[in-house]
């Protein structure tokens, strides 16, 4: 039987081609995303543009982050919605640090801590205590929020010591071209991608996500597996805020507000299933990016606010119809 | 583990709907905020704050009824937040046009009905999951609800039978609070008693067995989209005339109030389990928190930390007692 | 003098009343002087107000307008602006690394008004002055207005208080729910203080379903953003003055200064719009109104002398 | 590595028991489900454990497996005492278990399901995806399975997953493979693929522990049988000391006189259910029967036959393309439940857990769905009656639960299934489909369930019964129906109907 090295969710590698074409959802993500990018090249003359191409990558590149680590959580089972607020609470540390010691790495490490340490909470209230997990990072959504409002009185911290590397992190771009920020989604969603259907955490995520039970009967440790997909979606969120805040040059209070709901719109749009065990993070991605590109192609036809809204929920609607619609298809 | 899911009633034990003991956990943190905040702040009892307290949660229990039946069949609804801007808007709008409460009232209502409507047959016929498909309608909402209007709906017409809804008392209890409870009352009892209830609980517990047994499953879950609408309906009208104007920036975050108010007490998010009884104790936490620290005059960003302590802390006692119930 | 043929304007907030008339006063000096604005919308979201900026830029436009969704985290957006020459007029706060700001004065504005609400108040209240102030802790700008207010008030009645310090989250359901509790909480005030209509409106909506009467009281509105507040001095008792701001002007003011940078001619690194109180229906000499739509009068507003510089400003704040 | 799996494991001893649990006690709330239980496995040999629903089977299992805690008890395995906190604890040990319920991920390749336990890994720690997809069709090959490695589990039938989880329990080394009812759902001809692996295990000098309900399973294949009841040890023997008659007497404690009684003397009444030309886009192809009030319509066809579609296409559960099925002369909506309902249809599922149960609600709320508009005044429903309903059901049938209140998922799988047929007994029905309605029931429970199916076509229902058990298609049917590749094949009568006959049309 012909076998190639699938990347698909099931890790099921079909036989025939028109299987696989029907199994794989990204498929039908991928055709969005272009019927998008057509729609929008016809439309508007400075869309297709290499510049403008590239700033939606370097804007979608801090949902596609934060979107792998949900989406994996998802997989797993589970639910975070803590992210919208914690790219902005490790913006406080981060920013901080380096004011006062004058060194991004240390900044980063700041951030990257508090990003653990909000990772093992959400982890061990949602896997350990079996506390639903919506409910826990809702939860610390709302106290990682009042906590920086707290902390902050309301006003943003803003970065005093100005380093060029940290400005570029966020800013820059490689040879003038791609953004940085890009550059590190894509690394990390290959990274993850490759975790998830090539090494056994990645199965053991699925499994749970599957079925729980089975998966402890199969010898997985279950509550443990669901505690490190919240770790890897608080480390990833964190990277999400550390290029914001460097996009923003501060630690602002409000940012990063209703980015939860941005991310989990997208995640679902890209076929991650809400119940758990399905999806790909490929997926994610491509739901990303249909969102971004979405939204820059209607800003550029000048449409207002109020119309990018509605069309951007019946788009939503759409396309998720048609995956579920595709999916019912024997 | 116990069963929660119905309120289970003992053998020979009489009808005492209340004693269903998966509440203790929210009645004794009621209790402890209670006495806590009075002994810090006595002015926490007066008749003015009790009826302030009551006001609010009068909103929120009005449209957390039908929250909790949609959970309760499995399903959720985030759009309640942007319909009650836009269905506030609607009702100021209409009765200006045409002088009249009551139709501005019914356009209120078959306006936010219609979006219950659309939400619950995008859920059931394009079978969407429901938090991505009311996720997309809160945002076509939003961005609908200024396409309508730009600014705030002035109360042209000065009806005072329109102000009295939000701002009119019958002796000293505000009308919306007694609009509330007679729809917490309804609610309950259909809830618990009816077959449409309990229809709901199978639908929510197994779609599949609900179907088999001859449950128009689709229907029912339509029907608590509908009368999730019609709610979300009757505080938008409350909340228009108690702003007397139509805002359409009103309702931001109120669908997140609603649902943690809904699971604080004790329904699940998987649907077939829940009481609305359990609905009015997590509304009544969650206000009062909010309305304590005001009292307190503590810094209100504790508004947004305190519920979250409160929701984990409430959820994680209600397990730690199931465990123990177990033994 | 050149006229650019684009200017991008990526507004904080669009679909609040405010910007909608600052947007109304760019299109409209625009119009006049033969060119075209386009506008993106932050709507709240500092990222996306890069992202706005960013696709701006790449777009094309001649000069960029911006109001801040928050000052600081337009630091690096300047930055790049300046390594690819593209002129940026600020509008609302200062920001590090700007060339121009347009803005009102915040702390002023609340003082004059506190000013007259304390001659009011004297005249009327037996000059007491009990005040809740209906605030927004969140934005400089707003903290500005309710200092002022209070620092202006205390000129005429030494003694007055703020009895409540609210967070009203500028917005009107916040504003009532607050506003309810601390009236509950104690309910002996006679003056409210609203940073912006809204805020003034959820106030005395909380008054009124407390079931007091507006005998004496006073209601003090910022802002004079659109018809809410035209509504609530025609219709409610207390409701007597508003500070306005002619957000109209902020619009006509900002394009005016982007068509000086475009044209690299100096200009001030701070051009004041100005601001004034309106007391009962004092708001006719500005606006008329027909139907839902209101219209300033130019020549009236532009009459209006603005201060060469602010009393205190958000600077002042972080003292 | 894997491939050497099916050789004789030199470092077990034959003479050690593999496996002595003694004194196990476990209780649930309300419930002393293990009560001083022991069991002794020698190596190389099949040690049968029966018991009645719910008498502790799976409890036992289950404590075995590192699933639950024991109360009390200790364990040994090769000799040596042991704990088995988790089922890592017991896999570690060698101790594989096929369980009752599937334990599959359904959204898993066949191939990946089969090494869940342990992924064969590359060098770099990566999953050598390769192996998994080769071993698993070497393994296959060699017990004779064909399934293709690479299909989704979830889009195979029941047996032929439980045939997965089967072969599952073999991809590694094992000392002790415990199979919970594995054959619940298995045709004969893999009941018989299932033997020759057995076989093959103690060969080996595997201890096996083999859980059935079916007493001819049992004699065939192990050789020794203890027996639980309510949770005590009744008997440890070997079977050569056992008859049919003394297992079930020590089972359940009397004996049974006839396991197919006949009762019914009328013959068939009036057509109650007609269905005419019936086809899906799936499966089915023009299927046309009746089936009168007072008979029992069996069903038999081999796996993947149809009978499954057939059942849920009648109901109105799944869309049809062309067809007319009627009920006592009345046409059916087609893909409406809800009018077949309440025209007196309904059906009893194959797959409890998916399409039955609703786990998490009472086994009152369970029981009373189908029926509990009848217990409705203008739209209230009358608990009372309701729960004196459900009662006198739980006494009938013998439904072993400690209230009324007990989630349905904490009963034993007979346990629910009964409560399940009650779900459609409490309302008036004209023609009930049971699809499997025996499965995983013991022979008490099994010999309730047929007298009740013939009490009921004595009462004028028309009973439509799909097995794939030929003594209980044989035993009860009045009529058979065989089906093949989605069409009727052939009908007999009872006096026709012989096993030839029946597997040869079922074969067509
Ligand atoms: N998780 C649980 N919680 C409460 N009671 C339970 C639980 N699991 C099993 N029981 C009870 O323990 C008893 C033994 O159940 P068990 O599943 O071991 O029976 P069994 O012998 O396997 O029956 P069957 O032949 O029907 O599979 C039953 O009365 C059952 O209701
Ligand atoms: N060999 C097969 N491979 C994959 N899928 C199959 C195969 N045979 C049947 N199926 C599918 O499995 C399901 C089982 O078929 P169905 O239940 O209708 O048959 P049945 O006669 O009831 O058999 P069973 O004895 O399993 O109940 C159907 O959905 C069918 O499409
Ligand atoms: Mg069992
Ligand atoms: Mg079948």
């Amino acid at each position: 039987m012909p076998q190639s090295p699938s990347l698909s969710a099931s890790g099921s590698a079909s036989p025939g081609l028109a299987r696989i074409l029907f199994r794989r959802s990204e498929i039908g993500l991928v055709v969005a995303l272009l019927a998008v990018i057509l729609f929008f090249a016809l439309a508007s003359d400075t869309f297709l543009t290499v510049r403008n191409l590239t700033n939606v990558l370097g804007q979608a590149s801090l949902a596609m982050i934060a979107g792998v680590g949900v989406a994996i959580v998802f997989i797993s089972g589970e639910v975070d919605v803590s992210v919208g607020s914690l790219v902005a609470a490790v913006a406080i540390p981060l920013i901080t640090v380096m004011n006062a010691t004058e060194s991004l790495a240390l900044g980063i490490a700041a951030a990257l801590a508090l990003g653990l340490c909000v990772g093992i909470v959400n982890g061990f209230l949602a896997a350990y205590l079996g506390i639903n997990s919506l409910i826990t990072t809702l939860g610390t959504l709302f106290i990682l929020r009042g906590g920086v409002y707290l902390y902050t009185g309301q006003k943003a911290i803003p970065d005093d010591v100005m380093l060029e590397s940290f400005f570029q992190l966020g800013n820059g771009r490689l040879f003038e071209v791609v953004p940085y920020p890009a550059l590190i989604a894509f690394a990390l969603l290959l990274v993850f991608a490759y975790v998830m259907r090539h090494r056994t955490f990645g199965r053991k995520v699925y499994a749970v996500g599957g079925n729980p039970e089975v998966a402890r009967l199969a010898g997985y440790d279950v509550k443990r597996v669901k505690f490190t997909c919240f770790i890897i979606s608080s480390l990833l969120a964190t990277v999400s805020g550390i290029l914001l805040a460097s996009r923003l040059g501060s630690a602002v209070h409000v940012a990063g507000l209703g980015f939860e709901f941005q991310v989990v719109a997208a995640v679902v749009l890209g076929g991650v299933s809400l119940s758990g065990g399905v999806g790909s993070l490929f997926g994610a991605a491509l739901g990303v990016l249909i969102l971004s590109f979405l939204s820059n192609g209607l800003g550029m036809l000048d449409l207002a606010t109020e119309w990018q809204l509605v069309i951007t929920g019946f788009i939503i609607i759409a396309a998720v119809g048609f995956d579920e619609w595709k999916r019912r298809q024997p | 583990m116990t069963t929660d899911t119905l309120p289970a009633r003992k053998r020979g034990v009489s009808l005492s709907a209340l004693t269903d003991n998966s509440q203790i956990v929210l009645i004794g943190l009621l209790a402890v905020l209670c006495i806590g905040i009075s002994l810090a702040a006595p002015q926490f009892y007066s008749p003015d704050n009790a009826i302030a307290i009551l006001r609010q949660c009068a909103l929120v229990l009005i449209v957390a009824v039908g929250m909790t039946m949609l959970l309760v069949a499995g399903e959720v609804d985030l759009s309640v937040g942007a319909s009650l801007a836009f269905t506030g808007c609607v009702a100021m709008d209409v009765t200006n046009r045409t002088h009249s409460v009551v139709l501005g009232a019914l356009a209120a209502l078959a306006f936010s009905g219609a979006v219950g409507l659309f939400n619950g047959l995008v859920v059931t016929r394009l079978k969407i999951n429901s938090l991505i498909a009311t996720i997309a309608t809160m945002m076509i909402l939003q961005g609908g609800v200024y396409l309508y209007t730009r600014e705030a709906v002035q109360n042209h017409h000065l009806l005072d039978a329109f102000t009295a809804i939000g701002a009119g008392y019958v002796g000293p209890v505000p009308i919306p609070v007694i609009i509330a409870a007679v729809i917490f009352a309804v609610g309950y009892v259909t809830l618990r008693f009816t077959l449409f209830g309990r229809y709901l609980y199978a639908v929510g517990a197994n779609l599949r067995a609900a179907r088999l047994s001859g449950l128009r499953a689709e229907r029912l879950k339509l029907l608590a989209f509908v009368i999730t609408g019609l709610l979300v309906g009757v505080a938008g009208l409350i909340l228009a005339s108690l702003m007397n104007a139509g805002q359409p920036t009103a309702g931001r975050g109120f669908e997140l109030t609603v649902i943690a108010a809904v699971i604080l007490g004790g329904t699940s998010l998987a649907g077939g389990r829940g009481t609305l009884f359990g609905t009015l104790l997590g509304v009544l936490v969650l206000k009062i928190v909010d309305n304590g620290i005001i009292i307190l005059r503590w810094n209100q960003d504790l508004q947004m930390v305190v519920p979250g302590l409160v929701i984990i802390l409430a959820t994680w006692l209600d397990i730690v007692r199931r465990r123990n119930d177990a033994r | 003098e050149k006229m650019p043929k684009k200017v991008g304007y990526v507004v904080n907030y669009a679909t609040h009343e405010w910007y909608q008339n600052v947007i109304k006063g760019m299109k409209d000096r625009a119009a006049q002087l033969g060119f075209e604005v386009e506008v993106k919308d932050a709507n709240l979201d500092a990222a996306k107000q890069i992202a706005a900026a960013e696709d701006f830029m790449s777009q094309g436009v001649d000069v960029l307008i911006i109001t801040p969704v928050n000052e600081d985290a337009v630091v690096p957006l300047l930055r790049r602006a300046k390594q690819e020459n593209m002129p940026i007029v600020l509008e609302g706060n200062p920001v590090k690394g700007m060339t121009t700001l347009v803005a009102i004065c915040d702390y002023d504005t609340g003082y004059h008004a506190g000013v007259e609400a304390g001659k009011y108040a004297k005249e009327h209240l037996g000059g007491k002055a009990k005040v809740m102030n209906v605030g927004l802790p969140l934005l400089s700008a707003t903290v500005l207005r309710s200092n002022g207010f209070m620092d202006g008030i205390k000129t005429e009645v030494p003694d007055a208080v703020m009895v409540h310090d609210l967070d009203g989250g500028g917005n009107p359901d916040r504003s009532f729910e607050v506003s309810a509790a601390a009236l509950a909480q104690n309910g002996d005030v006679n003056v409210i203080y609203g940073i912006n209509d809204s805020s003034s409106l959820g106030g005395l909506q909380a008054w009124k379903a407390a079931g007091k009467s507006q005998d004496d009281l006073l209601v003090v509105g910022t802002g004079g953003e659109g018809l809410a507040f035209i509504n609530a001095i025609e219709k409610e008792p207390s409701y007597k003055i508003e500070a306005a701001m002619f957000p109209e002007k902020v619009g006509f003011t900002a394009i005016d200064a982007a068509v000086k940078l475009y044209n690299k001619e100096e200009v001030p690194s701070w051009i004041v719009s100005p601001t004034t109180p309106m007391l009962g229906d004092g708001w006719k000499k500005y606006y008329s109104v027909d139907g839902n739509v209101r219209t300033i009068n130019w020549d009236a507003v532009n009459a209006v002398k603005a201060p060469d510089k602010c009393m205190k400003t958000a600077a002042d704040l972080k003292k | 590595m894997h491939a050497e799996t099916l050789t004789r494991n030199e470092a077990i001893p034959l003479d050690v028991p593999a496996l002595a649990m003694r004194g196990i006690g476990k209780r649930f709330p309300g419930v002393v489900a293990l009560d001083g239980v022991d069991l002794t496995l020698m190596p190389g040999k099949v040690h049968a454990l029966m018991g009645e629903n719910g008498a502790g089977k799976s409890t036992l299992i289950k404590i075995l497996a590192g699933v639950y805690g024991k109360d009390s008890g200790t364990i040994a395995i090769g000799g040596v005492e042991t704990e088995l906190k988790t089922p890592r604890d017991a896999l570690k040990k060698g101790i594989k278990v096929v369980f009752q319920e599937i334990a599959l991920i359904s959204e898993f390749t066949v191939a990946e399901n089969i090494f869940l336990e342990e992924y064969p890994r590359r060098a770099d720690g990566s999953i050598a995806w390769k192996t998994i997809r080769a071993e698993a069709k070497a393994l296959f090959d060699r017990i004779g399975f064909a399934v293709d490695p690479a299909a989704r589990t979830g889009d195979l039938p029941v047996s032929q997953q439980q045939m997965v989880e089967i072969a599952r329990a073999l991809a590694h080394e094992a000392k002790i493979v415990v199979m919970d009812e594995p054959t619940s759902s298995l045709t004969p001809k893999e009941v018989e693929l299932l033997f020759v692996v057995i076989r093959r295990l103690t060969a080996l000098g595997i201890a096996v522990v083999y859980v059935s309900h079916k007493l001819d399973e049992v004699f065939e294949i192990s050789d020794t049988v203890t027996v639980l009841r309510d949770g005590r040890h009744i008997s440890t023997k070997p079977i050569g000391e056992h008859t049919h008659d003394s297992l079930i007497h020590d089972m359940i404690g009397r004996r049974i006189e006839n396991l197919f009684p006949r009762s019914r003397t009328g013959s068939a009444g009036k057509v109650a259910l007609s269905v005419e030309g019936l086809s899906t886009d799936t499966k089915l192809k023009d299927v046309s029967f009746e089936a009168r009030a007072g008979e029992v319509l069996g069903f038999f066809g081999l796996m993947g036959a149809g009978r499954t579609e057939l059942a849920k296409a009648i109901v109105g559960y799944d869309p049809i393309r062309t067809g007319r099925i009627t009920i006592d002369g009345t046409a059916l909506k087609p893909h409406d439940t809800r009018t077949a309902v309440s025209l007196g249809i309904g059906l009893l599922t194959e797959d409890r857990k998916l399409e039955g149960l609703m786990l998490e609600l009472p086994v009152q709320q369970n029981m009373s769905l189908a029926a509990l508009s009848s217990f409705a005044k203008a739209g209230f429903v009358d608990e009372g009656s309701e729960r004196s309903a459900v009662q006198s059901f739980v006494d009938r049938f013998r439904v072993k639960t400690p209230s009324l209140f007990q989630p349905i998922k904490n009963l034993s799988g007979g346990n629910q299934q009964k409560v399940l047929l009650a779900r459609w007994l409490m309302r008036g029905l004209k023609v009930i489909v049971v699809d499997e309605p025996t499965r995983g029931i013991d022979v008490g429970a099994k010999s309730e369930i047929f007298a009740l199916i013939d009490r009921l076509a004595g009462e004028g229902l028309a009973v439509i019964m799909m097995t794939s058990e030929m003594p209980e298609l044989l035993g009860l049917s009045d009529r058979i129906a065989v089906m093949a590749e989605g069409r009727l094949t052939a009908t007999f009568s009872r006096e026709e109907a012989t096993q030839e006959r029946i597997l040869n049309a079922a074969i067509a």
